[in-house]
């Protein structure tokens, strides 16, 4: 879940920090600096280790320590290779040979090789505090071939596991060897291999990073440096955005085109591709009997997804800036590549908001206010009441269920909006103890990782995503075989059949896609993705292995 | 002394309590943050790195008298953990960076609607009825009842964002490294004008209307007429007469109000991105940082007891009566 | 005393204080209170004069007006007050600060209540000292000293605080700082009524006798009409804000001539044998007398 | 000791009151009270005089038990005071023995009427069963204190005048129905001129209705005008009784002619004869402390006159 | 009664302060009427300036801004009013009993009280709201309410403790009234003015932190009360594009209820203390005196007093 709109919870009506114009900053004004707002802290905490996930600094992961290669979810899983040449499977794809690239050298100018490969992937291993991406459930072994190759194994054929695999940030041997405790060391001076290692400034309000002396595609980078000014809400930035202090940033700032682009029109420009997934859950799994009758009720279910404004939810709650999603599937505008269109024009009218096509749908199965409260019930009369949880602070997502409950009450249903804190939320919807609520999806390489952590039997209880509790022996079967084979067009066939089957029986309710949050300016520096130069998933942010490409694209101004 | 010792005992029972408190506080309420943290990873997290994790944070289950125990040793000792969103800085550390800037601005702001506050309402009650009693004591009652979050608002746009005059985000110019120079202490009191002059004007109502009160109710003592019998100069009966004494019930009332300041503070920085208590706290509640969370209660109840213990000092420093020899 | 001012071509000032037709009202929500009505009389130099009546009868009212004390919403409506033939009430504010305590100190009311509880005695003395003759802390303290050993207290208490002495010597201290700078007129408003009475006897025989020393004027304020007797030499009876009997205090006692100081005589019960006998005859001759009216 | 008559409704023999005051390291004793022994007999009022801090006031509120005593016996028509423990004994007993309070404007609550401070008591005590029964008994009442009956009942006691609060005290003594009054330096605080007619007051209530009472004051002349015996205290200790007019014009104890020396005697001017009394005056801080000593012996002077001697102090 | 509207004529403060009041809660009472749909329908386009058929505007939601004031209005009163009675009913209970009954009993709820009050309220606050989650305005009136007593209780403690040594309430002992009728009759009349402060000062202390705490995303966001409008205004960045009308009716609402209830709270205090009167009366008392100047100066030519009044002079 990389793009949630950003809660926007601090105080300020609009805040501002007085920097001065960023050509004064420091003496180096012949450097080209580029001034990067990935995250929102309130204060900076110098701390640089990879695996650290939650409190690592946003330039740690690739920018320090380059990935073995980029997949580009947006060019269908396209592999850029980095510090790996190739990826190689073995013919049932139970394993991968990793070829590394020639002259790579450490920020230190010792030798990059496969010893350091397989050192991080044991280091992994050894403290499982590390293994956040759980790596070593989907690999069994990591071999060193020779100083320039590794193979990796897994357990059961699986063509998708070196998406996984080049997630896991490849630290130096040399260095690493000596650390005590890996977990809790912060790596204050890191040593990578990636194109920024230098720290040049370091104070909790702002750091500035700086070109690897040793980096092996140094001809393509022509940022030297990247600052980053701490700001801790949505405010702060659009402050430092509207006086054009940042080049390249990632947040949501409401009225766009009014607060910022109108600034500098030449300059100022956003773009804000589709991103994760929103839908609304049913929990078939519901504790009160009369909900869950209704929820395992397919006609139900599309009635309930009959009834979403998804027009309004995009423009008012979302102030336009999500991509609207009207596939049954769920699978959207990101991954449309991926679409198979039979299932469109199978259950497509499901997925549009039609009230009285809904009501026509719910009185045709038997749904009828029987007990004269003024809400519809169960054909055998129980009753049907249920709220929608969304986490509270998270004013969009509130606006967008508030819709949702304003169409649901239209049709006769008894919904209502509830706003626990975000832990409980996500608690109940891993435990299952809720009836309905509002759920973003991951956004992986392939659709694969959406359907998979949300459908499969084996994730049940997991993570938030199997909230709805729908299972299906069929689907199972297809998610399994996905990544059993290296073959795109069988991919894309066994991809189509999930579709069908997640679009006819409507587990969850897709409304619309996150927006990547995702902004520039043009006055320093060029070779901004945007819509008419989609490269890549262009935000900033660390979650996104792209932001190296894009770096790497960017050129100041001449 | 031994009416301090009294009260250095009672402190010690209300820290004893506010710690207890604390310490129950986040264990009623559900889920840890590394759970929540990870829910919404990228991958399932297995269990053993879910355990592993929560290892290194510090949430480790067992009966809940050992965690007890476990924790006030580490009130004791004073060794309150790391901070989970800010892994591995510790939560002295967090505490302590930001604590530098809240008393800054509290005990700034403090002193300064102290001072004001004291003088004028000094002033006010001698003259009671003056253009000074008039329209001051009823608008200090008045600005009082503003909350701190309006006031900090409707500064920062009037004063910050409409007319430009000031800094209204953050202690000082990030470009400036911390250091003993005329710059950074300019650019440190620039920015520090709007919080605490916001943070001025809500207290000052309060000092104003204690001392005024106060001390009208000491007008007719002998000992005033007296004073102004003996032919002294009228400042000196107002000083040395009667505010002395007015301003000893306003000390207790002084530190009762630290509470409120702190309060009001809280708000503040997070209005103006000050880097304070405030502005921490609020962000540990957020992420549920609860090393941080509970670190910070602990240290406002602190402040809000070494305030009440300069309270007590002061308080036998400045009246005679109380001090046995 | 010869350079005082004269007044009205007399050669000498036979009167210390002269108050002419003094009026002083209060001013209420929607209407004045007048709480001195037009009170006229003197003190001799060296005289005990007695101010009597009842609680609100203004008595008290008159002593702040001397030294000009009141506060809003009390205001002098009229009248003069004639300090060593000088109007208190013309003074400018320097004339007036210095005329405090230098020409007229005050005894209050409350033993309890007129020294201020957070300074010690010394600095009480001292501040005064210093405003009227620019002593410096040393001599200041001497001067006290000396002070406080004439009322009866031992010099090392100066740096004492007034909670640390019995009420009664705290009215002591009092008047010890009262006679500092050899006032014209001390002004005694009930300085003994939270005293006991043997206290109360001990401090009047003491202030009798310095006066007898110094030879200052006293106004002495009580309602105790027996106590006023003893002491005074000439008195005053006040009836709501009016003087209504002015003479020597023999003359009040055994010859009162309004109806309001007889009442007061017959509310006060005799305690010895021979002031009963007394009474009854005071009691038979004013039988003949309404009788022979 | 007093002599014991059928007629005696209180008496107390060797009252002792200690305090505990202070906490920790200043626990301290104080003796308030030390063997305080007298009778209060029917439709008599007997006078204890003595200066602020003698004790005096602490023997009226042990005798209406809002305090215990610490040793001695206290009984009231021959049963043990500190017997009174149920609820309904205490009242009983209290329905019997009242006090009149010195600040007439701290005795009356400010919130409520005259009527309501008359009434509940009467009906508290079952002297009444209804409002018209209990309107003409506050009506009998105020006739009784010479207060307007018409227009008082309504009135707030900050609308009275501070004699006229006493009045209403002493009306609420009356209908709870007391026989037994402790008047607590009832006009101390009342101008001069309205002392006499309270004290008038409680004489007629003495004489009409048998009230007995026990007078505290400071005041020997009202002592003398009012009670028929006296009784001199000192620090927690009666120092001289007997008739009111042996004690006070033939004292025998140091202390009680060292206070009666005191009394103002405006016949007696100080211009005049200054040095009246000085001689015991020069030795009263001698006399205080020989006073303050514990009781040796009692002495009789005569009938209805005693007097103590103490300790000797080096 | 009478006298009540001579008071209020004479103290305009009270008489202000009364007026604002007391017109809060006409709009709070009559919110039903005076509205014509659910606050939370959107009616309108996001941000419409202030016209005559949304007379404040719309919020970013496209709410009726009226609406959410109106409504609010109610809620904020509600929850100032229940909590305001919570403290009073609770520190009103441990101050009176405490310094009624004295001895162990006063020492523990001393030490509670003195704990509590050493306790930093507000951070209590955050994390308390923060951790019950969802925290509807009902909740946060009662979690100010169950937590902000204790100032209400030391002071009633010690007022208490002055009356309990008057003499009336003696003579209330002796007469032998039950203590339940002592606490209530004599001595809780006599509290009136001291609970009626501390019930005006807590009612604006919740409505301050209860605007606090929903501004800060700590309270229900689907509530309708100023504090959330403030809360969703500040979402919507609402002063940075424009739309002012949505921070600033929040804003004026807290302020002048605020002030009216200071205003109110400043009368009590001076009727109970008239001392404290701001003495409205110094004009006229300078005016009185600058007349009586003049006829002096005027006068004195005249010599004075040939009128002296009748004075028994002996001798």
């Amino acid at each position: 879940m990389k793009n949630l709109i950003v809660r926007s919870t601090l105080a300020a009506i609009l805040s501002s920090s007085v920097i001065l114009p960023v050509t004064a900053a420091g003496a180096d004004s012949d450097k080209a600096i580029l001034n990067i707002a990935p995250v929102q802290r309130t204060s900076w905490v110098r701390n640089f280790n990879p695996y650290n996930q939650t409190t690592f600094l946003p330039t740690t992961n690739e920018y320090i320590y380059e990935p073995l290669a980029i997949y580009n979810p947006m060019q269908g899983g396209k592999v850029h290779y980095r510090l790996a040449e190739n990826i190689e499977f073995n013919s049932d794809a139970t394993a991968a040979v990793f070829t590394l690239r020639k002259g790579v050298k450490w920020s230190d100018g010792e030798e990059f090789n496969a010893d350091d490969v397989k050192f991080s992937f044991d280091l992994v291993k050894a403290n499982p505090a590390l293994d956040t991406r759980a790596i070593w459930q989907r690999i069994s072994g990591v071999e060193v071939l020779n100083s320039h190759q590794v193979k990796f194994t897994f357990p059961v054929p699986d063509s998708g596991a070196p998406i996984e695999i080049v997630r896991v940030p490849v630290v130096a041997e040399h260095i690493w060897r000596d650390v005590k405790d890996p977990v809790t060391f912060t790596n204050e001076n890191p040593v990578g291999t990636g194109p920024l290692t230098e720290i040049e400034r370091f104070t909790t309000r702002v750091y500035v990073q700086c070109r690897n002396p040793h980096y092996w595609d140094d001809s393509t980078l022509k940022v030297d440096c990247v600052r980053l000014p701490q700001l801790a809400n949505n405010d702060q930035v659009l402050a430092a955005a509207q006086k054009g202090e940042l080049d390249w940033f990632g947040s949501f700032l409401p009225d766009i085109d009014k607060t910022y682009v109108a600034k500098d029109a030449q300059n100022f420009k956003y773009w804000f591709p589709a991103d994760s997934m929103v839908a609304f859950n049913l929990n078939l799994a519901s504790t009160k009997p009369g909900n869950r009758k209704a929820f395992n009720d397919v006609h139900f279910r599309r009635a309930v997804s009959m009834a979403m404004d998804r027009n309004s939810m995009v423009n008012i709650a979302g102030y336009g800036y999500p991509t609207l999603n009207e596939y049954p599937s769920g699978l959207g505008a990101g991954y449309h590549s991926w679409n198979n269109d039979e299932v469109d024009k199978k259950f497509g009218q499901y997925s549009r908001y039609d009230i009285k096509a809904a009501k026509a749908l719910l009185q045709q199965a038997g749904y009828q206010d029987k007990d004269g409260d003024g809400y519809v019930d169960n054909p055998d009369g129980s009753a049907i009441a249920f709220s929608i949880l969304v986490p509270n602070g998270w004013t969009d997502w509130v606006n967008t269920v508030q819709i949702a409950v304003d169409g649901l009450q239209e049709m006769g249903i008894n919904a209502k909006v509830s706003t626990p804190e975000a832990t409980a939320w996500t608690s109940a919807l891993i435990d299952g103890s809720y009836d309905a609520a509002i759920n973003a999806y991951f956004a992986g390489v392939t659709p694969h990782l959406m359907y998979n952590t949300a459908f499969h039997s084996s994730q049940l209880d997991k993570t938030r995503m199997s909230s709805t509790r729908f299972t299906d022996p069929e689907l199972d079967k297809l998610l399994d075989q996905f990544y059993s084979t290296t073959n795109k067009a069988k991919q894309q066939q066994t991809m189509g059949q999930i579709q069908m089957i997640v679009a006819e029986n409507m587990p969850f309710i897709p409304v619309f896609n996150n927006p990547s949050w995702y902004q520039y300016n043009t006055q320093r520096f060029e070779g901004f993705f945007n819509a008419d130069n989609p490269i890549a998933k262009p935000q900033p942010h660390p979650g996104n292995p792209e932001r190296l490409l894009h770096l790497l694209s960017l050129k100041p101004k001449s | 002394m031994d009416f301090v010792l009294r009260r250095l005992g009672f402190y010690l029972i209300a820290f004893f309590f506010a710690a207890t408190f604390n310490f129950f506080l986040p264990r009623l309420m559900p889920g840890d943050p590394i759970t929540v943290m990870f829910s919404s990873q990228g991958n399932p997290l297995p269990v053993e790195s879910l355990a592993a994790l929560k290892a290194t944070f510090g949430f480790v289950d067992g009966p809940l008298y050992q965690q007890y125990f476990a924790y006030l040793k580490s009130v004791v000792t004073w060794d309150l953990g790391s901070s989970v969103k800010y892994f591995p800085q510790t939560v002295n550390e967090a505490l302590g960076r930001s604590m530098i800037w809240t008393l800054f601005l509290v005990g700034t702001s403090t002193l300064i609607s102290f001072f004001i506050g004291s003088i004028s309402g000094i002033v006010a009650a001698w003259y009671r009825g003056g253009w000074l009693d008039t329209i001051l004591s009823p608008l200090s009652l008045v600005l009082q009842s503003i909350p701190a979050v309006v006031l900090a608002l409707l500064f920062m746009f009037v004063f910050g964002v409409a007319l430009n005059w000031l800094p209204f985000s953050y202690a000082y110019n990030i470009e400036l490294d911390p250091a003993f120079s005329l710059e950074y202490i300019k650019s440190v009191l620039t920015h520090a004008i709007l919080p605490i002059v916001s943070l001025v004007i809500v207290q000052i109502g309060g000092y104003l209307l204690t001392i005024r009160n106060n001390l009208i109710n000491l007008l007719g003592e002998d000992y005033i007429v007296m004073g102004r019998a003996k032919g002294l100069s009228e400042s000196r009966v107002m000083f040395n007469y009667g505010a002395r004494n007015a301003l000893l019930p306003s000390i207790t009332a002084f530190a009762m109000t630290v509470g409120v300041v702190l309060g009001g503070s809280l708000i503040t920085e997070v209005v103006f991105n000050y880097p304070g208590l405030g502005n921490t706290l609020f962000e540990a509640i957020v992420s549920r940082d609860y090393p941080v969370i509970q670190g910070q209660l602990l240290i406002m109840t602190l402040a809000m007891l070494s305030a009440n213990f300069v309270a007590d000092i002061a308080y036998v420093y400045l009246d005679p009566r109380l001090r046995r020899d | 005393m010869a350079n005082q001012p004269h007044l009205d071509g007399t050669n000498s000032i036979k009167n210390t204080l002269e108050i002419k037709d003094l009026c002083v009202d209060y001013l209420l929500d929607d209407s004045e209170f007048r709480a001195v009505n037009q009170v006229s009389f003197n003190i001799g130099k060296g005289e005990i004069f007695g101010l009597a009546g009842e609680s609100g009868c203004g008595k008290s009212t008159i002593a702040f007006a001397i030294s000009q004390l009141l506060r809003p919403p009390a205001f002098i409506s009229g009248g003069q007050i004639l300090l060593n033939g000088q109007d208190t009430l013309t003074m400018d504010k320097r004339t007036l600060a210095a005329t405090r305590w230098s020409k007229v100190s005050m005894v209050f009311q409350s033993a309890m209540n007129s020294l201020n509880p957070v300074l010690t005695i010394e600095e009480q003395f001292r501040d005064m000292f210093y405003r009227h003759k620019g002593y410096s802390p040393q001599e200041s303290a001497k001067r006290a000293g000396h002070l406080l050993e004439l009322v009866g207290i031992s010099p090392d208490r100066l740096k004492d605080y007034p909670h640390q002495f019995s009420g009664g010597m705290r009215q002591r201290i009092v008047i010890a700082i009262g006679l500092a700078l050899n006032p014209d007129l001390l002004i005694m408003d009930e300085p003994t009524t939270a005293l006991d009475v043997v206290v109360q006897r001990e401090i009047l025989l003491q202030i009798h006798a310095l006066r007898k020393e110094f030879g200052f004027s006293v106004l002495f304020i009580t309602h105790d009409l027996s106590l006023m007797t003893q002491l005074c030499d000439r008195i005053g009876v006040m009836l709501k804000g009016e003087l209504v009997e002015v003479g020597l205090a023999k003359d009040i006692l055994h010859n009162p001539q309004h109806a309001y100081t007889k009442k007061l005589w017959q509310s006060i019960p005799a305690a010895f044998d021979h002031q009963l006998k007394q009474q009854q005859a005071i009691k038979q001759s004013n039988v003949v007398m309404e009788a022979s009216v | 000791m007093p002599s014991e008559t059928e007629n005696t409704l209180i008496r107390v023999r060797n009252m002792v009151k200690t305090f505990n005051t202070g906490k920790g390291l200043h626990k301290r004793q104080v003796h308030a009270l030390r063997n305080v022994s007298f009778d209060l007999k029917k439709g008599k009022a007997l006078a204890l005089v003595g200066e602020s801090g003698s004790g005096k006031s602490t023997v009226a509120r042990l005798l209406t038990r809002m305090h215990h005593h610490t040793s001695g016996d206290v009984s009231y028509r021959g049963q043990d005071i500190n017997a009174f423990n149920s609820h309904k004994e205490l009242a009983q007993y209290r329905r019997n023995i009242q006090m009149i309070f010195q600040d007439p404007y701290g005795s009356l609550n400010p919130a409520h009427t005259i009527y309501h401070h008359l009434a509940r008591p009467l009906f508290t005590h079952g002297h009444v069963s209804n409002e018209a029964q209990a309107k003409a008994k506050v009506l009998e009442l105020l006739r009784m204190v010479e207060l307007d009956p018409e227009s008082t009942p309504s009135k707030y006691p900050h609308q009275l005048s501070g004699g006229q609060r006493q009045r209403v005290s002493i009306a609420r003594t009356m209908a709870i129905g007391a026989e037994i009054i402790l008047a607590d330096e009832p006009t101390s605080m009342l101008d001069v001129s309205i002392r006499l007619d309270i004290l008038k007051l409680l004489n007629k209530m003495k004489q009409e209705q048998g009230i007995t009472f026990l007078y505290i004051t400071h005041d020997i002349a009202t002592a003398r005008y009012f009670a028929e015996e006296i009784a001199i205290m000192y620090q927690g200790q009666i120092v001289e009784w007997g008739d009111t007019s042996s004690v006070i014009d033939d004292p025998q104890h140091p202390y009680t002619r060292l206070l009666l020396s005191a009394v103002p005697d405006p016949h007696i001017s100080f211009s005049e004869s200054a040095e009246a009394g000085q001689a015991l005056l020069d030795q009263a801080n001698l006399i205080r402390e020989q006073s303050l000593a514990p009781v040796t012996k009692v002495l009789q002077y005569n009938r209805q006159h005693f007097f103590t001697e103490h300790e000797i102090i080096k | 009664m009478a006298n009540f509207f001579k008071l209020l004529r004479r103290n305009k403060k009270v008489s202000f302060g009364l007026f604002i009041v007391t017109t809060y809660l006409l709009i709070a009472l009559s919110a039903p009427f005076i509205t014509s749909h659910d606050p939370n329908d959107r009616v309108a386009r996001p941000h419409q300036e202030p016209s005559v058929e949304n007379v404040f505007g719309t919020t970013r939601m496209g709410r009726d801004v009226y609406h959410l004031f109106v409504h609010g209005t109610a809620t904020s009163l509600a929850v100032g009013f229940g909590a305001g009675l919570i403290i009073v009913v609770i520190g009103t209970a441990l101050g009176v009993s405490a310094g009624y009954f004295g001895g162990k009993y006063d020492e523990f709820v001393s030490l509670i009280t003195n704990i509590a009050l050493v306790i930093p309220q507000l951070p209590l606050l955050l994390v308390l709201a923060a951790f019950i989650g969802e925290a509807s305005p009902l909740t946060i009136a009662i979690i100010i309410g169950l937590t902000s007593w204790a100032w209400g209780a030391r002071v009633t403690r010690s007022q208490t403790l002055t009356l309990r040594n008057k003499e009336f309430i003696h003579a209330s002992e002796l007469a032998c009234e039950p203590p339940w009728r002592i606490i209530f009759v004599e001595i809780l009349p006599n509290l009136s003015s001291i609970i009626g402060l501390n019930f005006l000062g807590s009612i604006i202390y919740t409505i301050i932190t209860e605007a606090t705490l929903e501004f800060l995303g700590l309270g229900d966001p689907l509530a309708v009360s100023w504090g959330t409008m403030l809360f969703n205004a500040q979402n919507a960045s609402a002063m940075t594009v424009g739309a002012w009308w949505e921070v600033l009716v929040p804003c004026l609402a807290i302020a002048i209820l605020g002030m009216g209830l200071a205003l109110l709270n400043f009368g009590i205090d001076e009727i109970a203390n008239p001392r404290l009167r701001t003495f409205s009366g110094i004009k006229r008392f300078n005016k009185r005196i600058k007349q009586l100047r003049a006829k002096q100066a005027a006068s004195s030519v005249v010599q004075s007093s040939s009128n002296s009044k009748e004075v028994a002079y002996h001798g």
